[in-house]
């Protein structure tokens, strides 16, 4: 069998990797695909760079974008999640007691707000929040804060409001340390269309592999679209969340989940409104040059089989 | 009656680690039950220990233990055969120590996740990466100590080995090793802290599927602040578990200290 | 007598330099000397403890150096033992280097001289064992030595555990042990007792008689001084010179009677009177 | 000609820190010459150095550099003020030292990364968390350090104060005060690195808009590597440079180690 | 002479008990004494040093300590002091809690005794210190010592900086600036040149008469221990016990005249003969 090394980062994003794993869609295409546990994009894209993986099951699209801009061709997406507030993944929450309906309603109010880490999330929370006519220093003041300390700061009342990502936001409402106020803020505030897709992760692999190894990673490819088919139409793919990524298991039946998408799938206006994103965190300074998001999407499994 | 008292007295010195342990778990009881934070930041101890208890019993935490110990260990060991001969070497050549003195200083004020990117570039992604940045880290606060015990050496039994015909060699080896030895341990009690810490961290920071930090990021992640006090607990633990092996070995070593 | 004590000392003051082309510092020196110093100077911290100063150490016999307190008497014996280093001037020995020499040393600071992490006998098999010789030899070699110096000391305690006399004992064995070319020893009975003084100084004797060994002594006991001495090694205070240098020239081996020889009683009050006017308080 | 020689070699003697960062630099520089790394991920050392000479000079990185001092020198003055009393006092009453042990023991094996909830409860989010963490660290190191060396401390010394009729207390600070100041000075050593190291961690992990672990966090998630390396340039230089100032008053301090 | 020496024997060895009710361990001893040991044991690893020893240290007299090395003789005046734990038995002062009385001590282990962060002069302040003195009065105070004692070091050095018996000459001035009211000398002068020996055992001596301390000097010099004493004590090997308790009837000052005294001759060849039959090697 064909080795492929896989980055995990163990949030419900990475599901297709233990669907594909365990429902044995890797063994069918004769694919040994062996895990790498590894805490968000940064280790994972290094792991591409120094050659140590070959693919990440859910690689945050802004950093595999900010990887090409430093070294082009590095990775390469074949599938991407969207994301809205249909597909809950980041989101604004408030403090019990804070009364908002969306994110409109903290205007008015002098808040303290958390924010996911990383300049990519700094200037997501921020095109928000100043969408909605608020001044940082006067309205509000945004602090970066490591994901695994939101649900304490929130619990702690250290915050008023926070910008986070799941499965912090599922935690937060469980156990009451802070409600949901608005989730799919990207797609209404950044792409403009409350229903529009925002592709923030995707299913990546290296451009090495591809070009080394095609007819691996062709059978690669095939595995994990059957990896996401199963999710889009079977529900029990969830029980897979439990144990394998940070889920609560009495949560892994209601948890949001992004849309999981092949490239081939996508509409044009999908790829538009990624392009989109892209070019926003391009504006707001995060990437440091503009990137033709086309360039990076591929089909890798289609041709051979049509 | 005095054989009773002694008895008494010496049973206490061997019960006296666990009057810190008493201390710590009551300071922790006393602080849920004045309500310092809420009881879900800081839940009470004993649903910690059974958190605990649950996670050695018939959880995963006893894996991750051993997973843990592993690492740490390993990474402790290679750092003590490197930094300690060094350390006599170099704290032997002053001189030498100064020339290098700013690569230690500099690395061990550099935090461990700052250096991780460089060690992942060097040992991948693996195991490998955390067991290096620990053993790295370890190497420098051992070799520190080594060197400054080393250079705090009695001088006259130096020169009493020297005029006796004893090359750099052998007075490196039967002097200068055992004067700093005293400092040595306390490098070493240092060091594996440090180690452990280190591949706590790099568990929790880098990735992995076990281990004590492992369990500790999870249980942020999810919330389950029992387990989080559970893992943390275990850290700690571990850790004085491992100071203490240092602590009997010096004490029944190292019996000259301030003779 | 004292004509021989001073032309031992015009030897080394008054020698015309035998200038070799190109090297005026190596004066001349007596045959028979074993160790050489020429032009040494010295200074801590500014304070100038030796300048320029001579001093020729005969091959085979005692050498007593006898001064007042903090005169350098510490000091010169371990810039010879090359313990210390010297500012300026050489310390020559003569036919081989000093590391190729062995050397026995008792430091005057006993107490911080042995290896506290070794046992009494460790210590002293520890010389034995840098030297490189098996276990079975060094083991024979202590036992010879013990049952000579038939001391009642648990020699399985460790250093710190022994009293004072004891540790000094300990180290005195210890230098021995190595049967050395050249003894060095610092005030070595200070902490004995009275009989372990005298039992001391007779072993002393003995062995050096056998040996031929070079040995330099420091004692602030003029009697022992004399007694040991082949000759007297006389210090002024601080910056140091030599006073006199006297001979001893006592047959050996030398006993209880010596200390009532008349000849013996006149170096002493001759050495006494010196030192009375060169150290005045 | 003597002079000029001892004139050169004390000029060495200043210098010689100096060659440590040459030789740092100098395998960095060799090593990515060599290509041992994807330049991407470890750039030659004259691009950090520019990154560096521009983020002090017109960057913000001068500003991150001097709150990064600020919070250390802090929570350092804060812990050496607590640690070296409370480390005299118990290293000098070994039976209660070997009871609180392992409280010691447990909390210097923990990682600070592991209490930061504990401490975002306690002090909140802002400057205070991150100093209270870096002196609670420390702490724990100094008093370690500070009780091992009055452990150590010869006892005649302590025995000829008692007898001239010193108390409790005067003990404590005339002699076992000294006695450990060589140890103290080490643990200070060590003190103010993990102090540093702390800040820089909580600056990367806990909500900051400055200092020298924000800028390293950010150029890591970015990946802009002079950037980071710059970051962790700055975090090491500045370790030793506080280093250096204690192996400085140490040096015209503590003038009898060993004798 | 010899019956008040041994009378003093007596009056510990022999001395009926006048039990109080239930306090059978304090035995009688007699009027004038100032320290009373009773029933002191102690041992080491097992090794016992000392086993139900009792001694009586009189108030105002010198008691010299003669004994073979390893006997105890540093381990009982620590034990007096309160340095060293006892085993069992009691050490009573008479009159006052030993905390209350100020003691004076030279260690034979003098090297380390100083502290090496204070400079010499400030090593003899510091006893004075703890006695609350001010500046002025510490300072004239020391003043008043130093002209007394007109030795030629630099008390501006630190302890490490100086030689052995400069070293052992601070300490000496350290435990007399304190003026103590019982003064314990272990080997005091062991490490002191022959002028200077000679010159602290008259300031010594006058020290003494124009304060009455109580004094307790091991010494292994046996003039010495006589010459000082108002008491020798000898002691045996261990397990220790009291060989003889000497009375030294000679009138102060003594001065070197005293030395060819023929009661002084007879004392010393006495405690010589009971030296030589309880401490053969
Ligand atoms: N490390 C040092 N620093 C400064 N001065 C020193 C040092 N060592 C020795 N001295 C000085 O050098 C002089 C000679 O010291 P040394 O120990 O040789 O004397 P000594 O003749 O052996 O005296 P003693 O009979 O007391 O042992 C002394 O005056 C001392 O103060
Ligand atoms: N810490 C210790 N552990 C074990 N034994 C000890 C210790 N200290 C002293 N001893 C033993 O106790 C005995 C008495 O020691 P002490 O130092 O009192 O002798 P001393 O009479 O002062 O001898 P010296 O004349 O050599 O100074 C010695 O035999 C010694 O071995
Ligand atoms: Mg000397
Ligand atoms: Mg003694």
């Amino acid at each position: 069998a064909d080795k492929v090394k896989v980055g995990v980062f163990p949030v419900s994003s990475a599901l297709p990797y233990f669907v594909a794993l365990e429902r044995g869609y890797f063994k069918e295409q004769n694919i040994d695909a062996e895990m790498v546990k590894l805490m968000g994009a940064p280790p994972i894209v290094q792991g591409m760079l120094t050659g140590d993986l070959d693919a990440g099951a859910n690689l945050v699209t802004v950093d595999g974008m900010n990887a090409d801009t430093k070294k082009d061709g590095l990775v390469y997406y074949m599938s991407l999640y969207g994301q809205n507030k249909f597909a809950q993944m980041e989101q604004f929450v408030a403090k019990p007691g804070l009364d908002a309906k969306t994110v409109k309603d903290f205007k008015g109010k002098t808040l303290k707000i958390m924010s996911a880490p990383g300049a990519g999330n700094m200037a997501m929370a921020r095109a928000v929040l100043g969408a909605v006519g608020m001044k940082e220093g006067t309205d509000y003041t945004l602090t970066e804060l490591a994901m695994n300390l939101h649900v304490d700061a929130m619990k702690a009342g250290t915050f008023d409001a926070g910008y986070t990502l799941e499965p912090n936001g599922t935690v937060m409402n469980k156990t009451g340390a802070a409600h949901t106020v608005e989730a799919g803020v990207v797609s209404k505030y950044i792409i403009g269309r409350e229903n529009a897709y925002a592709f923030m992760a995707g299913g990546a692999i290296t451009g090495k592999f591809m070009k080394e190894r095609p007819e691996v990673a062709r059978r690669f490819s095939a595995a994990w679209r059957k990896a996401l088919k199963d999710i889009e139409q079977d529900p029990t793919t969830r029980e897979l969340l439990k144990g394998n990524t940070f889920t609560p298991a009495d949560l892994v039946m209601t948890i949001p989940l992004p849309r999981m998408l092949m490239i081939d799938q996508l509409s044009a206006q999908d790829k538009k409104d990624f392009q989109k994103v892209i070019d926003f965190t391009t504006e707001s300074g995060v990437l440091k040059q503009k990137v033709d998001t086309a360039k990076y999407l591929v089909v890798l499994d289609k041709k051979a089989a049509s | 009656m005095n054989a009773v008292l002694s008895f008494a007295s010496a049973r206490l010195g061997r019960l006296r680690p666990v009057l810190g342990v008493v201390l710590l778990v009551f300071v922790w009881w006393l602080a849920t039950v004045m309500e310092l934070a809420d009881p879900v930041l800081l839940p009470p101890p004993q649903e910690a220990l059974k958190a605990l208890v649950d996670g050695l019993v018939s959880g995963p935490l006893l894996f991750d233990f051993w997973q843990t110990i592993y690492r740490t260990v390993l990474s402790f060991a290679i750092a003590s055969a490197i930094a300690i001969p060094l350390g006599v070497i170099l704290g032997a050549a002053e001189k030498l120590y100064r020339s290098v003195e700013f690569v230690i200083d500099f690395f061990r004020s550099t935090p461990a996740s700052a250096v991780f990117p460089l060690f992942l570039v060097l040992f991948g992604v693996g195991d490998r990466t955390k067991i290096a940045v620990a053993a790295f880290g370890a190497v420098l606060v051992i070799l520190f100590n080594v060197a400054y015990g080393v250079m705090n050496a009695r001088k006259t039994r130096v020169l009493a080995a020297k005029v006796m015909g004893a090359g750099r060699w052998r007075v490196l080896i039967d002097v200068y090793f055992w004067e700093s030895l005293p400092q040595t341990f306390i490098g070493m009690r240092n060091g594996i802290s440090l180690s452990l810490v280190i591949v706590v961290v790099a568990e929790m920071f880098i990735g992995s599927t076990d281990g004590i930090g492992h369990r500790l990021i999870e249980a942020q992640m999810l919330f389950e602040m029992p387990t989080m006090y559970a893992a943390i607990f275990a850290a700690g633990a571990l850790g004085y578990g491992m100071n203490w092996v240092f602590l009997t070995i010096e004490k029944t070593f190292v019996h000259w200290g301030g003779k | 007598m004292f004509g021989g004590s001073r032309a031992a000392v015009r030897l080394v003051q008054d020698g015309t330099a035998m200038t070799m082309a190109g090297e005026p510092d190596h004066r001349w020196f007596p045959p028979g000397t074993h160790i050489t110093v020429r032009g040494l100077s010295k200074q801590f911290n500014g304070t100038v403890i030796y300048e320029n100063f001579d001093l020729d150490l005969p091959r085979g016999k005692v050498v007593s150096v006898f001064g007042p307190n903090g005169c350098g008497k510490s000091t010169i014996i371990n810039m010879i033992a090359g313990l210390i280093p010297l500012d300026k001037g050489d310390v020559l020995f003569d036919g081989k280097t000093i590391d190729e020499t062995r050397i026995g040393y008792v430091f005057q600071n006993y107490r911080e001289a042995l290896f506290p992490w070794l046992r009494a006998i460790d210590n002293i098999h520890y010389p034995l064992k840098l030297m490189g010789l098996s276990k079975r030899a060094r083991e024979e070699r202590v036992a010879k030595l013990l049952t000579r110096f038939d001391v009642r000391i648990d020699f399985h305690r460790y250093p710190y555990e022994l009293s004072g006399g004891q540790q000094q004992t300990v180290s005195i064995l210890r230098s021995l042990v190595m049967e050395p070319e050249v003894l060095f020893l610092d005030e070595p009975f200070s902490a004995l007792d009275y009989e372990m003084t005298l039992f001391m100084r007779d072993q002393m004797q003995k062995a050096f008689m056998e040996t031929n060994t070079t040995m330099v002594i420091v004692s602030h006991d003029l009697e022992e001084a004399v007694y040991l001495a082949d000759y007297v090694l006389l210090l002024t205070r601080r910056p140091t010179r030599i006073a006199d240098y006297v001979e001893v020239p006592l047959p050996r081996p030398r006993s209880a009677e010596t200390l009532s020889d008349p000849k013996f009683v006149e170096i002493k009050s001759h050495c006494l009177d010196v030192f009375r006017r060169e150290a005045k308080l």
